[in-house]
């Protein structure tokens, strides 16, 4: 079932393996990095309104 | 209905009169951009010939985006832009007369001027008249669809850059056909089919664009 | 004020950002499943491709990202179209969630498009009639993420990025076909970039490749939005509570 | 009859005011108190209808406000002046009348000009007149102002106590004429004619 009959003419890929890995490898970077931005800033928000959150209490407790 | 937006237009034009810098301004931006190419290019009539179409209509395109933050920044700004959308007319229709105001001011002399630059381009006398006739044409939808732009960033910082990136993929089909038009005239195809279509966009835009500009000054007067 | 009962009280944040969490890894889930097929059908069944070799195996990223990068342009519309007519604060967010995906799907499509076209055609770029609309594409969305980032008033923002994504959604059918009339006039020959007929895997490949960025795109749009409520409404006393109860989930 | 009910208000995330109302008879005026911030001008641009509100309706004379009817019936002065620097005073009185679909005729707009004291400066642009002359230009679209609806955000700001005087016999005139009236002011000045009410934003 598989067409490649060895993992060295999966690698070279028809010799466009330069262009087709190019490819997925740019989606597989793009899609890995996306998540991570968005969780990363998700983090520096939920903290960052904690601290104003905090701010506030203290204000108005005073 | 016209009463109104010959009203908006007397207004904008007497305005204008009295501030001729800005029309002049964006007319010789025109000039300066245009005779920019050649001098890039290189003086080779035919090369310059081949282009002309392009360069006359991005410039044509930048030029009336120069002035589409005026078209409603100064009345924003003095207080006159709430006192139209007060008017008890559709504030469509006071965009429409708005936008052919600025197009009278911006769109025409650019036409008026556009064969003088293309004899710099060694354009035939067809293709003369065709950039002329494209121009003339094709500019009202640059101030229609403009409008919108102009009534999205009212009262933004950095709005005339922030213009540009909202307007010029819409101005994308006004310049393939208006450009296409010479082009085609040029090379004897017949440019006819390019400037229906052309007139078609002006239509659609002087149409649809005062609405939807206007839709943006009622969120941006909120 | 009598608390009626309508579809506003579903789509009110508060009620949204429990729901978007949850949802999420599900989403998460069924795009790698998703993948895993695509993938394994497309890159290791399909056969060569009797025109392009192996090179065509490109499709399973070009073709679902160009899909996906207009797909999410006609939602965030729709969004649009919801919070113009129906004023619901949530739908300007999904759209401002989705934005950035988007342009990206795009992106990937211009990438991955001519990393296609250099050893088809021997050229990074060709002025192909969708390629160029999909750099346009990729030019809206930047105009839609400038305004939207240049408007500090959130409602502002997102009434004035719905009316321009309104703006947009008209004109790019108009666009593409004077894009490909401007094609055809220039070159005449328009490269069909799936012309050759497709072999059923790798049809099937595609479709699964397509679901995967689709899920994908969910996935992180409703990861996005629950960052955009929390800022939005971090007045209101449910995002107090939530932040001051350890961090939340 | 201007009728609010139940107007909210909700400013980037505070919420300005709630639940507010009233009702507004010809010949009254009512005077909108309270502090800077409280949603003083947000209630005014409210009820011209620039700022939809958040919760609550406004009617006039039984209507949506969102009409041309109803803007053919209202007068806005804001902070700003609305004249252009341009024109002269004339030029932008009869601009702004022929914009609003009044009749105005130039000795009318002569007549006005000179009672706010403008007179021999008719022609000059506006640019080259002092703030307050500019003031006066604004003011000036009020005296043979006919409609029924006066809307006046801090009218008397900046003017000296002649200008108040003459300001306040113009409105309590437009008053008497069965005109309504909703002004914001911070100094409370006595209009003889009319009854006044009074709206606190707290």
């Amino acid at each position: 079932m598989i067409h490649w009959n060895s993992f060295s003419d999966f690698i070279a890929m028809g010799g466009y393996g330069l262009y087709v890995w190019g490819s997925f490898g740019a989606t597989a970077l793009v899609m890995a990095i996306e998540p991570i931005v968005v969780l990363r800033n998700r983090s520096s928000t939920i903290s960052r309104l904690k601290r104003q959150i905090r701010a506030e209490n203290r204000n108005t407790s005073e | 209905m016209l009463k109104i937006i010959t009203a908006v237009i007397s207004r904008d034009l007497k305005l204008a009169m009295r501030r001729q810098a800005d029309i002049v301004s964006a007319l010789f931006f025109f000039i300066i951009v245009v005779s920019l190419f050649p001098l890039g290019i290189g003086p080779e009539p035919d090369l310059l010939r081949k282009l002309a179409p392009g360069v006359l209509w991005v410039a044509a395109l930048l030029a009336t985006m120069l002035s589409l933050p005026r078209l409603f920044a100064d009345d924003h700004r003095d207080g006159t832009l709430e006192q139209l959308a007060l008017a008890p007319h559709p504030l469509g229709l006071v965009v429409t007369g708005k936008v052919i105001a600025h197009w009278l001011v911006s769109g025409l002399p650019l036409a008026l001027i556009a064969p003088i630059l293309g004899i710099q381009f060694d354009l035939s006398t067809e293709g003369l008249v065709a950039i002329t006739l494209a121009i003339l044409i094709g500019t009202p939808a640059l101030s229609g669809i403009g409008a919108i732009g102009a009534a999205l960033t009212l009262g933004l910082r950095g709005g005339g850059v922030l213009i540009s990136l909202l307007v010029l993929p819409l101005y994308i089909p006004v310049l393939i056909f208006g450009a296409g038009a010479v082009d085609a005239t040029v090379t004897g195809l017949g440019g006819e089919g390019h400037l229906s279509l052309l007139a078609a966009l002006t239509f659609a835009s002087l149409g649809f664009a005062p609405w939807a500009a206007a839709a943006a000054l009622k969120i941006a007067l909120e | 004020m009598k608390d009626r009962f309508n579809l506003y009280r579903f789509a009110s944040p508060a009620v949204f950002y429990p729901l978007a969490g949850a949802m999420t890894p599900y989403f998460v889930a069924v795009s790698i499943v998703f993948g895993i097929a695509g993938l394994w059908l497309g890159m290791l069944v399909a056969p060569t491709d009797f025109q392009q070799g192996e090179g065509y195996r490109i499709i399973f990223i070009h073709v679902p990202a160009s899909w996906m990068s207009m797909f999410i342009y006609l939602v965030m519309a729709f969004w649009a179209a919801i919070g113009l007519a129906f004023n619901t604060r949530l739908s300007g967010m999904m759209a401002q969630a989705l934005a950035p995906t988007g342009a990206l799907m795009a992106f990937l499509s211009l990438l991955t498009g001519a990393l296609w076209g250099k050893p088809m055609w021997g050229a990074w770029w060709v002025w192909d009639a969708r390629l160029t609309s999909e750099l346009i594409l990729l030019f809206l969305y930047i105009g839609y993420m400038a305004l939207t980032a240049a408007i500090d008033d959130p409602r502002r923002s997102d009434k004035a990025g719905g009316l321009l994504l309104l703006v947009g959604v008209v004109n790019i059918p108009i666009i593409y076909f004077s894009v490909k009339w401007w094609n055809t006039l220039h070159q005449g020959s328009s490269i069909n970039l799936a012309k050759s007929s497709m072999a059923t895997t790798m049809l099937w490949g595609m479709l699964l490749m397509a679901m995967c960025f689709w899920m994908y795109s969910i996935a992180i749009a409703l990861m996005r939005v629950r960052t955009i409520i929390l800022e939005r409404e971090r007045h209101s006393d449910w995002v107090k509570t939530l932040l001051l109860a350890g961090d939340p989930k | 009859m201007l009728e609010a009910d139940n107007l909210e208000c909700v400013r980037g995330d505070r919420r300005l005011f709630a639940g507010l109302g009233f009702r507004l008879g010809a010949g009254e005026l009512l005077y909108l108190q309270g502090k800077n911030g409280s949603g003083k001008t947000s209630l005014l641009r409210m009820l011209i209808g620039l700022l939809p509100p958040e919760a609550g309706e406004i009617r006039w004379k039984g209507a949506t406000i969102k009409s041309d009817e109803f803007r053919a019936d209202l007068c806005y002065l804001g902070h700003l002046n609305a004249i252009k620097e341009e024109l002269t005073p004339l030029e932008n009185l009869l601009a702004a009348a022929h914009l609003a679909d009044e009749v105005l005729s130039e000795d009318e707009a002569m007549d006005a000009l000179e009672q706010v004291g403008l007179a021999g400066r008719e022609d000059l642009a506006c640019k080259y007149l002092s703030q307050g002359q500019k003031r006066r230009v604004a003011l000036a679209r009020l005296v043979k102002e006919k409609r029924p609806l006066w809307i006046l955000d801090e009218p008397f700001v900046a003017l000296d106590v002649a200008a108040v005087n003459w300001l306040s016999g113009i409105i309590s005139g437009h008053l008497q004429r069965g005109g309504l009236a909703v002004m914001t002011t911070h100094q409370l000045v006595d209009i003889p004619a009319g009854t006044v009410r009074e709206l606190r934003l707290s």
